[in-house]
């Protein structure tokens, strides 16, 4: 009887172990980015030219890109992280150097000069392929005139978010980088600071505002920007392609449009990036995939698909030239603005945003 | 007997406000359903383009694809095996069959987050690929419990010698059990398995932490995406049309099981 | 039938697999620096049981006793007036107007948290009504929602055990000089603890793990042990996140434990 | 020459079928079975006659194979058939509350076990015909099991035991669920179908009423153990023990010595008796049958005062009190409260059994 009951856990261990045999016979490109960054015709073209199949996951945050990639559950061969996270990756060596010789299309291209930066950071510029950038900025809703007066106002721009005199329903992004970020912004200083006096600084700001008595103030994801066009919210820190997004599905329902768009003169620009993992069992697939994204044509047409501002200068011009973008709107980098760009400071610094962000949110 | 009017008025009130805060969402989704516009609520635009638009959204297509092969997997599986461990454990004499109803009732009482996270480590234990594998066992995992509960009292009301007088008369065991244990437990069997799927169906948590890349049931979904954007009025197409699916089901039942009790007199 | 034993060893093998050793792994994980995701190093250490003074997990913990514990009372008191009602109604439809109660929950979960999320921003279709509510965030939008999600589950095991009962009982202790509300007090209650119990059990432990429900209808600025647990787990320390769930793997236990002295067999659990 | 054909015709008339040698069987601990020797004959009906938990439905089930002995030897035909499968011995069971399969009509109940052989459609149509006939239910075939009532259930349950043709039949109180009447009439069908069938009938009974009528061999156990074997008469007449004579009918029993053979000592008189083989003066108790004993006015002898009477359609229950100790009289004559009577009986009617 004793001996039964062994063979029976037994055969439930071996079970369990047979079952991680996967099937599928044609060869799998593991790929992880964000929420609605990549035109699905153009992978669709990819599998098909290439006779693969592209399994492709979405994340909310570079964080979770992160943990996705540590958890090893899925061994991916393509993510497309932000700059502060390809500089993590590579200092922790979970990350491939890009084979230049591979990506035929590099040599048609430029990219422009905040992506160059990055394209030729010493440190990691080796691992990287710029996809797309922007800023980070602030979503309104027009139908309260004042959230505009106030975003234009001397102690307006990201200040507006924190203001505990206005009676605005703001949203902050939960992300410790970005809203943090936000919160030095309107101090005046670096985003990329690490001076405990001025994190906690911001950390006050922070404070003062969730305790805010007039109007409310939430936290949220890349939802914010749908409540932001509805009208539940007056303003919202998001990403500069959230409100074009919102733009195309707005025009595609024939709905007016009440929003729009203000980067303040100090922000950050955020530059997304190919990067192929260590986990990659495919490398060459992977090369062939950034290179089939540098295809001008395919790049053109994944840029009206997704709405972020491209890499690629001559892809920027056919956007302006022949499908009529209004990129003044948002141009990341206007004459006589102050731009930086999110580095990474350790996981100590990382730690202490983290901190500082659950600390807030108790409080 | 003086009935008592203020309890029973109480009651009266009671239920329909339970009716009203459970059904509630269940009215908004469908208004959502049929409204023309997804961000604008001004005046009411009758619409069922997000009815045609549910076939249009291949991602939401496929996942309610997977999520009704595991429904219907993990309840075929589930049902099977829950009765034949449930056969089992009724044979048990009566310390050792309540030791394993405890054990039993562990998944069961257990909150679905430890659950997932539970299965989530040890499938991880075993470098199991995640997705539908490990959806399918996990769904047979919490549905299991179930089925042992709803097919025990039903054993419990058996003759006893049922199963005797099978062998005697020359069934083997195995017969015994498929020839008439199980036509005799029926009724608990299908109620086992109407529970587990409509929890397979209506599972969120621990799917979960089963799914992987762009793997989805219907739940998660629409959880991923809640963090990108607004989910979009298909989304509440499909699930009205489940509700009223099963609302209509429930009562042709009912009204089949009445019309067949008058029948029978 | 006695022959038929061997049947149970695959489904103990199962639960062993299934359910002992990951939470043995749980508890390995709360005292020493296993992990499940890279298992290098190992030794003992308590460093996530400090977990357990820190203020976010004291918040987290705070507030899932706050909602789920009003929403269970809520539940009750709402409840079993109900399950009352329902296993005393004389109608020929009378499990019909039960299962209409089952109805929502075939109608996915996570949709219906959006669907209250709407109710409670100030832009959304009750407009079309004149209605117009701006809750995101409040504890009552939370328990509002809660009550809405769980409520069924406390009335199900409540009315399992009311209808089972024998209505002699009642009328007995009528017959022994009790009034309605002694009758009721003394014998109708005594005798559906065990359903009481149950419900209270699928209330709770449900409420205070949600995580999806509270950060949809909380605004990010609610976090329940739940949302601790699932934040860790994917996007931090799975020794913070085993330790959380260690917690409230003893909360469940201890509850069980009440159930198991009602209703052996668990079958109130239905 | 003659007298050997006709004792190999009796032996083997009166073959051995199962044959039972020191089988003990315990349950947690507590003896069940201890020991227990005996054969059955073929065509015998035998009856395990003992109260509630005496292990007679112990033995039963043994023998059908749904429990397994611990020890001794169980032979069916001569061939010890311990790991011979319920299904595959040629035994079949009636139970107790019938156990008819509740999701079949009364033909499948009955043709369960004949589809089971894959026997020809036909010939089950056939069969099932016959052992409807056979228990007087023609026409039933098509009945729904819930619709039939406790003697037709019963009847149901016997055709679908026979129908199999089993060499031994077992059936574990079968009339215990039926009313008075139903369960007269059944005694006596039963054995007339024992009769024509052919078959080995073992009865489990713990009503002597049912095990007297029916049986050709009664066996009585108590806790475990066989206390007698033997004819319905001998059961009755010769009980070995108290147990039995108490167990069987209703007794006056009264301690006695036996002086002698032929001669014992009771209140006070010396009587003559049919019995023998006592050790001079031993204490010995005497059974006297209600029935047995007349009632005389009163003159010497036993004497006493009639206490009470109570009728009993076919007789009166008389008590009568002699010196302290009550008596119970069978009687077809009505006797007086207070009454004066004295005891009468034949020397045959007095039965010697050990203290």
């Amino acid at each position: 009887m004793r001996k039964s009951l062994i063979i029976s856990v037994l055969a439930v261990f071996v079970l369990f172990s047979l079952s991680l045999v996967g099937c599928s016979s044609k060869e799998k490109l593991y790929v992880l980015n964000w929420g609605k960054y990549m035109n699905p015709d153009l992978i669709d073209k990819f599998e098909t030219e290439n006779n693969v199949k592209v399994v492709y996951e979405e994340v909310g945050s570079n964080e979770e890109m992160e943990i996705k990639l540590k958890q090893g559950i899925t061994d991916y061969d393509i993510m497309i992280p932000s700059e502060y996270m390809i500089d993590k990756l590579s200092q922790e060596d979970l990350l491939l150097p890009i084979n230049y010789s591979l990506l035929t299309n590099l040599e048609e291209v430029d990219f422009f000069e905040d992506a160059k930066v990055l394209y030729e950071n010493e440190d990691f510029g080796q691992y990287l392929i710029p996809y797309f950038f922007g800023t980070v900025g602030i979503m309104y809703n027009t139908s309260n005139p004042n959230v505009k007066t106030a975003l234009e106002s001397d102690n307006g721009g990201f200040c507006t978010l924190f203001d505990v005199n206005n009676d605005f329903r703001v949203a902050l992004y939960d992300s410790p980088r970005d809203t943090i970020g936000a919160a030095l912004m309107c101090l005046g200083y670096s985003v990329n600071s690490n001076n405990d006096a001025e994190l906690g600084e911001a950390e006050d700001l922070i404070e003062a505002a969730l305790a805010k008595s007039l109007g409310s103030i939430r936290f949220g994801q890349d939802d914010l920007k749908g409540d932001v066009a509805k009208g539940n919210l007056d303003l919202a820190l998001v990403y500069s392609g959230d409100y074009f997004e919102m733009v195309f599905e707005y025009e595609a329902e024939e709905t007016d449009i009440e929003f729009d768009y203000f980067a303040p003169n100090h922000t950050n620009i955020w530059i997304d990036a190919f990067v192929i993992p260590n986990t990659s069992k495919n490398t060459d697939l992977a090369h062939k995939f950034i290179n089939f994204f540098l295809d001008l044509d395919n790049a053109a047409e994944n840029a009206d698909w997704v709405g972020y501002t491209p890499v690629i200068s001559e892809v920027y011009n056919v956007m302006v030239n022949d499908y009529g973008y209004d990129y003044d709107h948002y141009y990341p980098q206007p004459e006589g603005s102050s731009r930086e760009v999110f580095m990474y400071l350790g996981s100590e610094h990382a730690q202490k945003l983290n901190t500082i962000l659950n600390a807030v949110r108790i409080s | 007997m003086k009935k008592n009017i203020y309890g029973s008025s109480l009651q009266v009130f009671l239920t329909a406000f339970t009716f009203l805060i459970v059904y509630l969402p269940i009215l908004v989704i469908i208004l959502i359903s049929i409204h023309g516009s997804q961000y604008n609520y001004d005046s009411f635009k009758l619409t069922f383009k997000w009815y045609r638009e549910i076939i249009n959204d291949q991602q939401l297509v496929d996942a309610i694809i997977v999520t009704l092969q595991i429904a219907v997997l993990a309840t075929t599986i589930s049902t099977m095996l829950g009765t034949t461990f449930a056969i089992g454990i009724h044979s048990l004499k009566k310390k050792n069959r309540v030791r394993m109803m405890v054990l039993n009732n562990v998944p069961v009482v257990n909150p679905d987050i430890v659950t997932g996270i539970m299965l989530f480590i040890i499938f991880r234990f075993f470098r199991m690929t995640f997705g539908f594998p490990t959806m399918l066992l996990a769904h047979i995992f919490f549905a299991l419990p179930f089925v042992i509960l709803s097919v025990l009292p039903k054993l419990k009301q058996l003759d006893s010698n049922l199963f005797d007088a099978a062998l005697d008369l020359g069934a083997t065991k195995f017969q015994a059990i498929v020839r008439v244990i199980i036509p005799s437990i029926k009724v608990g069997m299908i109620a086992g398995a109407l529970i587990a799927f409509t929890m397979s169906i209506d599972d969120f948590i621990i799917s979960y932490f089963m799914k992987q890349g762009e793997f989805h049931n219907v739940s998660t979904l629409i959880y991923s995406r809640l963090a990108k954007r607004q989910i979009s009025s298909n989304v509440f197409a499909y699930n009205s049309l489940v509700v009223v699916l099963t609302i209509g089901m429930m009562i042709l039942f009912n009204s089949l099981n009445q019309t067949q009790k008058k029948v029978r007199g | 039938m006695k022959s038929l034993r061997r049947l149970i060893y695959p489904y103990i093998a199962w639960l062993t697999v299934l359910i002992i050793i990951p939470f043995l792994f749980i508890v390995l994980a709360t005292i020493s620096t296993f992990h499940i995701f890279n298992s290098y190093t190992f030794r003992f250490t308590f460093d996530s049981l400090r977990f357990l003074t820190d203020p976010i997990f004291l918040n987290a913990f705070k507030n899932s006793i706050k909602f789920a514990g009003i929403t269970t009372l809520i539940c009750l008191t709402v409840g079993y007036p109900v399950a009352y009602f329902f296993a005393n109604m004389k109608s020929k439809n009378k499990t019909l107007y039960v299962a209409l109660l089952i109805v929502p929950i075939w109608s996915n979960m996570i949709v219906r948290i959006i669907a209250w999320e709407n109710v409670f921003k100030p832009v959304s279709i009750l407009n079309l009504f004149n209605l117009s509510f701006d809750m995101i965030g409040s504890d009552i939008a939370i328990i509002i929602a809660m009550v809405s999600m769980y409520l069924p589950f406390m009335i199900f095991p409540i009315y399992a055990v009311l209808d089972k009962m024998d209505h002699g009982y009642i009328e007995a202790s009528r017959d022994l000089g009790a009034n309605a509300f002694q009758s009721f007090y003394k014998v109708t209650l005594p005798l559906s603890l065990g359903g009481i119990v149950s419900g209270i059990i699928m209330t709770l432990l449900p409420a205070m793990t949600a995580f999806a429900l509270p950060e949809r209808i909380g605004g990010g600025t609610t976090i329940l042990l739940g949302n601790l647990i699932e934040k860790e787990i994917f996007r931090g320390s799975f020794s913070i996140a085993a330790t959380v769930s260690f917690v409230v793997m003893v909360v469940m236990l201890s509850l069980f434990m009440l159930i198991v002295r009602f209703d052996k067999e668990g079958e109130t659990l239905l | 020459m003659l007298i050997y054909y006709l004792i190999f015709c009796l032996e083997d008339k009166l073959k051995k079928l199962i044959e039972i040698e020191g089988l003990t069987k315990s349950f947690d601990d507590t003896l069940v079975l201890k020991s227990i020797d005996l054969y059955i004959r073929e065509n015998e009906f035998i009856t395990l006659l003992g109260p509630s938990g005496c292990g007679k439905t112990t033995l039963l089930r043994i023998l059908a194979g749904f429990e397994s002995k611990d020890s001794g030897i169980v032979k069916f035909d001569g061939n010890i058939i311990d790991d011979m499968p319920p299904h595959e011995r040629p035994i079949n069971t009636v139970f107790q509350k019938y156990a008819l399969f509740p999701h079949l009509d009364v033909f499948n109940n009955i043709a369960f076990g004949l589809k089971l052989k894959k026997i020809p459609k036909d010939e089950i149509e056939k069969a099932v015909k016959d052992a409807l006939k056979l228990v007087k239910l023609e026409g039933f075939e098509s009945r729904n099991i819930k619709t039939l009532s406790g003697g037709q259930q019963q009847r149901v349950a016997i055709a679908r035991a026979v129908v199999n043709k089993p060499r031994l039949l077992l059936l574990d109180e079968p009339l215990a669920a039926l009313d008075l009447k139903l369960r007269q009439d059944m005694q006596y069908e039963l054995k007339e179908m024992q009769r024509a069938l052919g078959i080995t009938f073992v009865f489990v009974t713990h009503d002597q009423e049912e095990a007297l009528t029916m049986s050709d061999t009664v066996v009585v156990m108590n806790e475990g153990e066989i206390l007698q074997i033997g004819t319905p008469q001998d059961i009755y007449n010769e009980p070995k023990n108290r147990f039995i004579a108490s167990f069987i009918g209703e007794s006056n029993i009264i301690p006695g010595i036996m002086l002698k053979d032929y001669l014992v000592k009771f209140e006070g008189y010396e009587f003559e008796c049919v019995d023998k083989g006592f050790k001079k003066d031993a204490e010995i108790e005497v059974v006297l049958r209600p029935e047995d004993i007349e009632l005389k006015p009163a003159n010497g002898g036993i004497n006493g005062v009639v206490t009470d009477i109570i009728f009993k359609g076919v007789h009166y229950e008389i008590i009568v009190d002699v010196n302290g100790r009550e008596y119970i009289i069978h009687s077809t004559d009505p006797q007086l409260v207070g009454n004066k009577v004295s005891l009468s009986f034949d020397k045959e009617d007095i039965h010697v059994m050990l203290r």
